[in-house]
């Protein structure tokens, strides 16, 4: 009873230690150091064409950071692909009954629907190419878990992804390299001259949804070889 | 042809759902994912789907599934009532019971619609399915006497008998 | 003679939400008192999806007609379809666990 | 307004849902509750929606549909005794 007691109150205590740290930060001087948000949040429609500023933040003002993260899962893919033993190790998993495989060959083609919307609407909606490729990752993801790894291996082959994977990685930096043509930096979109539109419409914003088109193909492709590789693992 | 077709209808109906506008970016781009959807996934969507019979034969089937599905959907209030009056019972009082139930299809897609609508109806939930003997493994909630139990087994044969009428031609 | 169809819709909307609101939350007691596992799958079943359904009825007859009340049929008819798929997965998961042993899986062992 | 209350009842509803998930006596007892309580939260997000008034968090709720039922499918698929049953995959 003591001990509970004793539990409890380090519990209590360790909770208000945290909101009076976390009131603190909350309260910082406010009027200071956030001239550059105030710049994303005024202009950043004027200047993007994005509606969804999360989205002109990532693939406009900090699209080289972009660049970074999607480059780590590629060297993941990489090396996961290397490193894992290409012999047939299996795993003990059950097989589902018939039910299931009904319902996942009437699921698919809504999942690809809702991928392709979420990829191509990303600067419109909440969204982007990160989550929508893991939408798309779904669907090889969910045929080698109910018909087997051989059948989801035969309907899209290693070799595919790593080429659909390839593709994603260098056109992400031929788009970045076309804004160098035009004089500009590596990456830019509205400074280098590329057609806005209006906000608001599918076919606007430059280089977003092509940038958008490529993240996506690329973590779809990514995490299908991985998931697959480590699931051939003993 | 006919099933690249209506696949090719449902993802741009899917697409146009999603998108929530219609102008002439959006059906272009529509219709060039679609074909490419429908181009890939069609023959393992409707593999055992026989779809013999003009445009008419379709349509009077889609209302025929919309009767079906509407009748499974009050099935599913009824039975979520008694569930629930079971659950703020004072003393709530069960017979549960397990029974194996032979099947006659020989439709993959009918079997599997049809334990899938099983769990929608009072009182059974769908456990398993033995594709050897073709018995279906149905667990009740509330079954009292041997009497009961066979007058629920022909009601299920009578709704899997409804349900079947879907994938034959011959509706 | 006041405007009729407004306070019609919105008494619609709240005998939607009431409903929903009670097989919630009588899912979550049923959850707590029932017995064993299987009886707890027949709450999770009927009660969850009858709650889904009428609170997503409630929010179309609230929205009218238009393209974001075809999203949430959209959003229906997958919480209808996958709803009892993984009752079925997590029922024969259990039911398989407690069968006797398989014959050939335990000569291979 | 009505709303709210509908949304404060669910979470309470979430909430007696949890004590299933402390207690429950084996694994798959926890899974049943999880996806309960994960399909209340589903509907929470679809309020929040007319909460707030922008019906663009609708495609949150989509996106979260699909990854609850794949969640619910990898979990029961490796988690079936290797002694009753099990077959190598």
């Amino acid at each position: 009873m003591v001990k509970k007691l004793y539990k409890l109150g380090l519990v209590v205590s360790l909770g208000m230690f945290l909101f009076v740290l976390f009131s603190d930060i909350h309260n910082l001087d406010r009027t200071s150091k956030n001239y550059l948000s105030e710049h994303y949040i005024s202009e950043g429609v004027q200047e993007t064409g994005a509606i969804n500023l999360v989205t002109s933040v990532l693939y406009d003002y900090r699209a080289f950071d972009t660049l970074g993260e999607a480059t780590v899962l590629l060297t993941a893919a990489t090396i996961l692909a290397f490193l894992v033993p290409v012999t047939k190790a299996d795993m003990l998993g059950t097989t589902f009954t018939i039910i299931v495989y009904q319902a996942t060959k009437y699921l698919i083609p809504f999942i690809a629907v809702l991928g392709v919307y979420v990829i191509m609407f990303g600067h419109l909606s909440p969204g982007g190419g990160f989550v929508g490729g893991v939408v798309m990752a779904l669907i090889p993801i969910l045929l080698s878990l109910t018909y087997g790894i051989d059948f989801s291996e035969y309907k899209l082959t290693p070799n595919t992804k790593k080429v659909v994977e390839d593709i994603g990685a260098i056109g992400f930096i031929l788009l970045g390299l076309l804004a160098v043509l035009t004089g500009n930096n590596f990456l830019a979109n509205g400074q280098a001259g590329f057609p806005l539109g209006n906000a608001g419409e599918l076919i606007s914003a430059g280089l977003i949804p092509y940038l958008n088109v490529m993240i996506g193909i690329k973590v779809g492709a990514g995490l299908a070889i991985i998931f697959n590789s480590l699931m051939k693992e003993q | 042809m006919k099933k690249k077709l209506l696949t090719f209808m449902l993802t741009l109906g899917l697409w146009v759902v999603f998108a929530g506008r219609m102008n002439i970016q959006v059906m272009m781009f529509g219709t060039i994912i679609c074909s490419i959807l429908s181009h890939l996934l069609a023959n393992s969507v409707f593999r055992f789907v026989h779809l013999n019979g003009g445009p008419k034969q379709i349509v009077i089937k889609i209302t025929y599934m919309f009767f079906v599905f509407s009748a499974f959907l009050y099935d599913v209030f009824l039975s979520a009532v008694k569930v629930s009056r079971q659950a703020f019972a004072w003393n709530p009082s069960f017979s549960p019971r397990i029974v194996k139930l032979k099947t006659s299809d020989e439709n993959s897609s009918d079997i599997g619609i049809f334990a899938h609508f099983l769990t929608c109806t009072q009182g059974a939930l769908a456990l398993d399915f033995d594709p050897l003997h073709k018995n279906y493994v149905i667990h009740w909630i509330d079954v009292d006497s041997d009497a009961e139990a066979e007058t629920r087994k022909a009601l299920i044969r009578k709704q899997e008998h409804l349900v079947a009428k879907i994938f034959h031609s011959e509706g | 003679m006041i405007d009729f169809l407004p306070i019609l819709r919105q008494i619609v909307v709240y005998v939607f939400f009431l409903t929903g609101s009670y097989f919630l939350l009588s899912t979550a007691v049923g959850m707590i008192r029932f017995p064993d596992l299987y009886t707890r799958l027949h709450a999770s079943a009927k009660c969850l999806m009858a709650g889904g359904i009428s609170i997503l009825m409630g929010c179309i007859v609230l929205e009218g007609i238009g393209f974001v009340s075809l999203k949430l049929i959209i959003l229906l008819l997958f919480l209808l379809i996958t709803n009892p798929i993984a009752n079925h997965v997590i029922a024969c998961l259990d039911h398989s666990n407690t069968m006797t042993p398989n014959p050939i899986s335990k000569n291979r062992s | 307004m009505v709303v709210l209350y509908v949304i404060l009842a669910i979470v309470l509803s979430a909430c007696l849902t949890f004590y299933r998930v402390m207690k429950g006596p084996s694994v798959s007892d926890r899974i049943v509750a999880m996806h309960a309580i994960g399909v209340m939260f589903l509907l929470v997000l679809v309020l929040l929606s007319y909460f707030f008034a922008r019906k663009i968090f609708i495609d949150v709720a989509l996106v979260y549909g699909v990854f609850l039922f794949v969640d619910i499918v990898i979990m029961a698929k490796y988690l079936r005794k290797p002694e009753q049953g099990g077959v190598r995959d």
